[in-house]
């Protein structure tokens, strides 16, 4: 199966990255000591693992393309079967069913650490579902999304704080400010495109986290805010185990409701509008959409969801600070978007389990989880550049009189 | 004598320090086909953009009326969506269609002006939505059954063939009942045969009521449609009056021909 | 109806929760299991990956000994990236795999985040480098301790150095905006207006990992302070010092136990001659501190990084309590931790009933001639 | 007034820092419209490369002037090789991906170098020599700008000049403005599309590798994310200058510099950032492709 020719290649492809990480795999010197340690063996390891790694790329796209000559004349399926099951209202509702069962009962499967990050990567779904009204279906590169979970998050655990207020009486008023903080930052960038939209969208995360860095009379600054109530059980305040079994069931039942919402607002008016401003802004004009109107109504709602999670992300973590309101965090979101494919719910719902419980698993790789990380983000885009799922065609039946 | 529907008097626009449009004057009357002619660059459609809102213009009037009514109202300086909004449609002389859309969802688009459920309407998607969507859909469909594209209405926008993106970006403009049609050289690029279909969709919209001011390059369906022809040049009109008379015109010789 | 329908499930879940959880912390019999936690990767790893180094030379130790009471130390080593939100699944990852002890976390708030989790399950919490007051003075977190002064304790350190030795009356506060670096401006400021001796005639915040000082070494130029007092790492101590140098300013700077590292005057270089920075008493001399450094080295063929030395005393601490105590239940730990002395490399300590380390004696270190010296 | 004149120093000191990384980011942005968030990452294997290499000189007892040179031409080779290999790796398979998707894989590209270096090399910070001696001549006036300055600012003219002519005047420089336009065209007209973008990557990431040699040998150490900051710094400067232009990549991280510096001086080190940020939002209002940026009027 493996010519010469190609294996000729594979060496030479190996020798370049001995060559490429030769001074930093190699050499390790010590400017104090003035020791230089020659580590000859990583060069080895590099050698063989790329030659490896080449190998079973080469292996995989040979029998892809056997198996794409085998069966040309039959449709691209790789991606149907869940669109099957979707269009299929029965098979749907089976699926869906069993789906809510396997969540509902996964609890009781699972220890609470299994509860906690599923937790975390509910949140990051509904994040992820936020996030894409803006970038997937309006189109807007938005880099400082962050920027409204932590005006969800500072919502809660100020107004905890200083007026002592609930869980539940803050959630609508952290989604609130946090769709006005959308609001505001829509107006300034109406006329923006493309990445210069992203690099202000960029630059308002980070003037937000500065503000909540400095600013200690309002936020309490850097070391941030501690003690922040869980969400109450009618009154009752759970224990530990019971708040985080409590939380994921309200994480279910609101990721539900935004699943729901979400699929509505994209089979409607506005979410046809959404999609033609992000094919067309100039025609989408002209036929009598106002830009202006649509634009800030996707930040808004955008905003809203990331800050209700922001509300639910203070009430689990109990502590908040600004250093988790960083730019890597809004990379993370969009990375969700994108990898799921943009502007498909199921695939948000894909991309965040995936980036979110990766590094977790990935715990078992220790200090080697974040470079698996990036590698695979890599990996994931260069082998499936459209997202896990891309988007169905949405098909209208009419019958006629 | 009605009051036109579109009436323009003394459009005026400047870039910098050139004057692209000249105190220009042009009216559409109810039910017919005008035609906006000249040579390349003569400022047809910055005449378009202008009426249309896409460029604020530097001076000069634009005028609506709808159909037996004498409310007149003024373009100038409006938004695109609120001109559109306010009965003006047009298509595009390098097609703008939405192209990852479907066909059907094109049309759709069109109908955004002439509905209002949002965002509550479509969370809930009460009585009322449903029923919008579902005259939107009925509608939208049949303008595609009109211009001949029915068969294709799920198919995306951007695998059609050439002449059908047109039609298509005709019957987007359709869907929101516009009192005057803009086609920005609809017959660009096509062929002779595809040119004839266009000639007779033009012909059957005109007949349904419809007023159409045109700009376009083949002389043959220009005077084969036309009930009245507006000749450009420099950025100034030069002449008006029916095929006839444009035929004749020697100001209109001269400025095709040169001296 | 859902919300019912979930409170159904949760008293369900309860039975669940108290029937697993309860052999899961007993089932610990062979070995002690010993949790590190703290960034070990992103841009803050260089603070966490040394408390990894010392508790694996602590337990390689250790279990070369015959571990404690017959048992062997299991390390479990976990990532937070210094993030409250990535601590909190930290913690509930460590409870989970039936931790017994924990050294970490490393940020104060990721140490406050996870905490909650660790005094549900019982487990003991010791921090090299968490330095936020309220962690042990509040009263909130029983079961946490700690081998490094609070920020308050630092500042009061410094400031009183400043004022009383050297005599100084206007002063520039300047920090990183950290929590650790700000924690210990807000404390140094309010220490030297309190006082009445001195002015503070800057506090600012600079930006860690920016590329350039230059326009506030010239602020504090312009301010007229005798000295610089820094709140915060290292890393932008050192630059903040080379630039001064640069820009021919000589104003004193004085800075805290983040600074107190040899990296410190190892990338400062000779710009570092003549900077105070506050750290535990006499570790250079205790032969306790000599042996954990030289152990450092001869396994992983560098230099400690920052807080090894609270780390690798942490450790020592900690097993020590377990030994003692013959258990890892907390209260007996605890107890053990507050009567028990240990030698380690910061000194013989116990810990006070809040959790502070008692004889861990501050005091000031001079830069000369390359190398930290006690005054 | 000397307060004032200090600042400014200040000021255009940082802004030639960011316009020796900002370069980098234009230039790729200019041909094929990405955002090379790795790019930042390349600044640092560049700072990392030159710093081993001197190292590892000294200990060997090579005089100074050998040291720079070998240093910076390892670093701009090895960086080049770094760039080059990325773009192979990570964006070529994506250029005709939807746009956002060499985005993200650029995200995975920082992430996975930075923990590269980690793992390779070391999570401290480590001292970086001082490859540029202070200057006898600068002395009086050394408490204004140092030799370092002096060094940065004037290398950092220089490579925008010769970037400038290379791009207006030679065969490379036609063909990277042929594909930036079009590159469907420039492929028509017998372009090496390919060859030009991985040029662009070689170049920019020399001049990054450059920057990272200058700017650490300024700040005095380096660790692994060093690049990350300084990246979305320069990107900040290179979108106010106006992103795929090579005189506005340079303006851009000048008034940057500069309102940072005199933010610091004036009000207060505090809100720098919130500052720099603020004038970029501001900039961008109301000349929505930046200074020096071509305005993109759409043709309709």
């Amino acid at each position: 199966m493996f010519t010469l020719k190609e294996i000729k290649k594979t060496v030479l492809i190996s020798l370049w990255f001995v060559f490429l990480t030769f001074p930093l795999m190699v050499i390790k010197v010590d400017p104090i000591e003035k020791t230089v340690l020659w580590r000859w063996h990583n060069a080895l390891y590099v050698a063989i693992g790329i030659f490896c790694i080449r190998c079973l790329i080469e292996f995989f796209r040979h029998r892809k393309q056997q198996k794409e000559k085998k069966k040309k004349n039959s449709s691209d399926d790789s991606q149907a079967l869940i669109h099957r099951i979707l269009v299929d209202p029965r098979k749907r509702n089976i699926m869906l069913g069993v789906l809510l069962s396997l969540v509902v009962i996964f609890p009781f499967v699972f220890d609470t650490y299994q509860t906690n990050i599923m937790i975390t990567a509910l949140m990051y779904v509904v994040l992820g579902l936020g996030l894409n009204i803006v970038v997937g279906m309006a189109g807007l590169l938005d880099l400082g999304f962050v920027a409204f979970y932590a005006v969800g998050a500072y919502s809660y655990a100020l107004l905890n704080h200083h007026f002592g207020l609930g869980f539940w009486a803050v959630l609508p008023i952290g989604g609130g400010l946090a769709a006005f903080a959308g609001i505001l930052l829509g107006f300034p960038v109406l006329r923006l495109r493309g990445d210069y939209l992203a690099i202000v969208t960029l630059g308002f995360g980070e003037i937000i986290r500065l503000i909540l860095e400095n600013w200690n009379e309002f936020s309490m600054g850097p070391s941030g805010i501690s003690n922040i109530d869980r969400p109450y059980f009618f009154g009752i305040n759970l224990s530990l185990e019971h708040s985080i079994l409590y939380l994921y069931y309200i994480m279910i039942l609101f990721l539900i409701v935004t699943i729901f919402i979400v699929n509505r607002l994209q089979n409607s008016r506005l979410g046809r509008a959404w999609i033609a401003l992000r094919e067309d802004e100039i025609a989408c004009q002209a036929m009598g959409i106002d830009k202006r109107k649509t634009k800030l109504v996707a930040f808004a709602l955008g905003a809203f969801w990331a800050g209700v999670v922001g509300v639910i992300f203070a009430a689990k973590t109990t502590f908040i600070n600004p250093a988790s309101f960083t730019f890597l965090e809004s990379a993370i979101i969009l990375s969700i978007v994108v990898l799921g494919g943009m502007g498909s719910i199921v695939g948000v719902i894909f991309g965040a389990l995936i980036l979110i419980l990766l590094p977790e698993y990935l715990r078992a790789l220790s200090e080697y989880r974040m470079l698996a990380f990036g590698a695979i983000l890599v990996a994931m885009m260069v082998f499936r550049p459209q997202g896990l799922i891309s988007k169905i065609r949405r098909t209208y039946t009419f019958k006629q009189e | 004598m009605t009051t036109p529907i579109l009436k323009v008097t003394g459009l005026t626009m400047d870039f910098g320090g050139i004057r692209a449009l000249d105190s220009v004057d042009l009216d559409v009357r109810q039910g017919e086909i005008a035609a906006l002619i000249g040579p390349n660059g003569a400022g047809k459609t910055t005449f378009f953009n202008c009426v249309t809102g896409i460029y604020i213009p530097t001076a000069g009037e634009v005028m609506l009326t709808p159909a037996g009514s004498n409310k007149s109202k003024n373009l100038k300086g409006l938004k695109p969506n609120q001109v559109t909004q306010r009965g003006l449609a047009r298509t595009f002389q390098n097609i703008r269609l939405f192209s990852r859309m479907t066909v059907l969802e094109n049309v759709m688009i069109g109908r955004h002006c002439r509905t209002k459920a949002f965002i509550l309407g479509a969370i809930l998607r009460n009585r009322a939505t449903r029923r919008e969507e579902r005259k939107i859909l009925e509608y939208s469909y049949a303008l595609l059954e009109k211009v001949g594209l029915a068969n294709q209405a799920d198919e995306f926008a951007e695998n059609l063939s050439y002449g059908a993106q047109r039609r298509l970006e005709i019957a987007r403009a359709l869907a929101t009942e516009p009192l005057l049609l803009l086609l920005d050289e609809p017959a660009a690029g096509m062929n002779p045969q595809e040119t004839k279909e266009l000639d007779e969709l033009i012909k059957k919209i005109s007949r349904e009521g419809q007023a159409i001011l045109l700009i376009e390059h083949d002389m043959k369906l220009v005077m084969s449609l036309s009930d009245r022809i507006f000749v450009m040049d420099y950025g100034k009109m030069i002449a008006k009056g029916n095929p006839a008379e444009i035929r004749t015109n020697p100001d209109v010789i001269k400025a095709y021909l040169g001296e | 109806m859902k919300l019912q329908l979930s409170g159904k499930l949760l008293s369900t879940a309860a039975c669940f929760m108290i029937a697993l959880s309860a052999p899961a912390l007993s089932s610990a019999a062979d070995t002690i299991k010993f949790g590190v936690a703290g960034a070990h990767s992103g841009d803050l790893a260089s603070y966490g990956l040394p408390t990894v180094k010392a508790a694996e030379l602590v337990v390689e130790k250790v279990n070369a000994n015959g571990g404690i009471n017959g048992k062997k130390v299991e390390l479990l080593v976990e990532d937070d990236v210094c993030k409250p939100e990535v601590a909190t699944n930290t913690a509930t990852k460590l409870i989970s795999d039936g931790v017994d002890v924990v050294l970490g976390h490393i940020c104060s708030g990721a140490t406050k985040a996870a905490l909650p989790i660790y005094s549900n399950a019982g487990v003991l919490v010791m921090s090299p480098s968490a330095t936020n007051p309220a962690l042990t003075q509040s009263g909130e977190y029983p079961n946490f301790f700690r081998t490094i002064a609070p920020d308050d304790a630092q500042a009061k350190i410094d400031v009183e150095f400043a004022l009383n030795n050297l005599g100084y009356t206007k002063i520039a506060v300047i920090h990183d905006k950290g929590d650790y670096g700000k924690g210990f401006a807000e404390f140094a400021k309010k220490f030297l207006e309190d006082s009445g001796k001195a002015e503070v005639v800057l506090y600012e915040g600079v930006t860690p990992g920016a590329v350039d000082y230059s326009a506030i070494v010239q602020k504090i130029k312009r301010s007229g302070a005798q000295a610089v007092m820094f709140g915060g790492y290292h890393p932008e101590a050192s630059k903040i010092i080379s630039m001064m140098r640069k820009k021919r300013l000589k104003t004193d700077f004085i800075s805290d136990d983040g600074v107190k590292d040899n990296t410190f005057i190892k990338v400062a270089g000779k710009d570092a001659e003549g900077a105070y920075a506050s750290g535990p008493k006499d570790t250079t001399k205790n032969p306790l501190s000599i042996q954990a450094v030289e152990e450092h080295k001869e396994k992983y063929g560098a230099d400690p990084g920052a807080f090894f030395e609270n780390a690798y005393s942490a450790a020592l601490a900690m097993l020590n309590a377990i030994e003692k105590a013959g258990s890892t239940d907390l209260d007996a730990l605890k107890k053990a931790l507050q009567t028990e002395k240990v030698d380690t490399p910061v000194g013989s300590i116990y810990f006070d009933d809040k959790g502070d380390a008692i004889g861990v004696g501050f005091s000031v270190y001079q830069v000369q001639n390359g190398e930290f010296v006690e005054l | 007034m000397d307060y004032f004149i200090e600042l400014f120093c200040s000021g255009i000191t940082r802004g030639a820092i960011y316009a020796l990384i900002a370069l980098g980011y234009t230039m790729v942005y200019g041909i094929i419209g990405l955002i090379n968030f790795a790019h930042g990452e390349i600044y640092m294997i560049g700072a990392f490369t030159s710093f081993i290499v001197a190292t590892v000189l000294s200990i060997y007892g090579f005089p100074l002037l050998a040291i720079i040179v070998v240093a910076g031409v390892a670093a701009a080779v090895w960086s080049s090789a770094y760039g080059f290999t990325i773009e192979k790796i990570a964006y070529k398979p994506l250029r005709h991906a939807p746009r956002l998707s060499p985005l993200i894989s650029a995200i995975g590209m920082s992430i996975f170098l930075q923990n590269y270096v980690l793992l390779a090399q070391t999570s401290d910070f480590l001292p970086f020599p001082e490859l540029i001696p202070d200057f006898a001549f600068m002395e009086p006036i050394a408490h204004i700008v140092g030799s370092s300055d002096l060094v940065i600012l004037i290398t950092t003219t220089v490579v925008m000049i010769i970037l400038t002519f290379v791009i207006k005047f030679t065969r490379i420089g036609k063909a990277m403005r042929a594909t930036a336009q079009d590159r469907t065209m420039a492929m028509l007209v017998g372009i090496n599309v390919n060859n030009v973008i991985s040029a662009t990557f070689i170049i920019g990431s020399a001049l990054a590798a450059i920057g990272g040699m200058l700017i650490a040998s300024h700040i005095g150490q380096i660790n692994f994310y060093i690049g990350f900051i300084a990246g979305i710094k320069a990107f900040t400067a290179a979108v106010l200058g106006g992103i795929g232009s090579i005189p506005g990549a340079v303006l851009g991280s000048l008034v940057l510099g500069l309102t940072e510096s005199f933010a610091t001086g004036y009000v207060s080190s505090d809100y720098e950032d919130v500052f720099a940020f603020a004038l970029l939002v501001l900039i961008l209002i109301f000349k929505p492709s930046g200074l020096l940026g071509k305005d993109e009027t759409q043709k309709v």
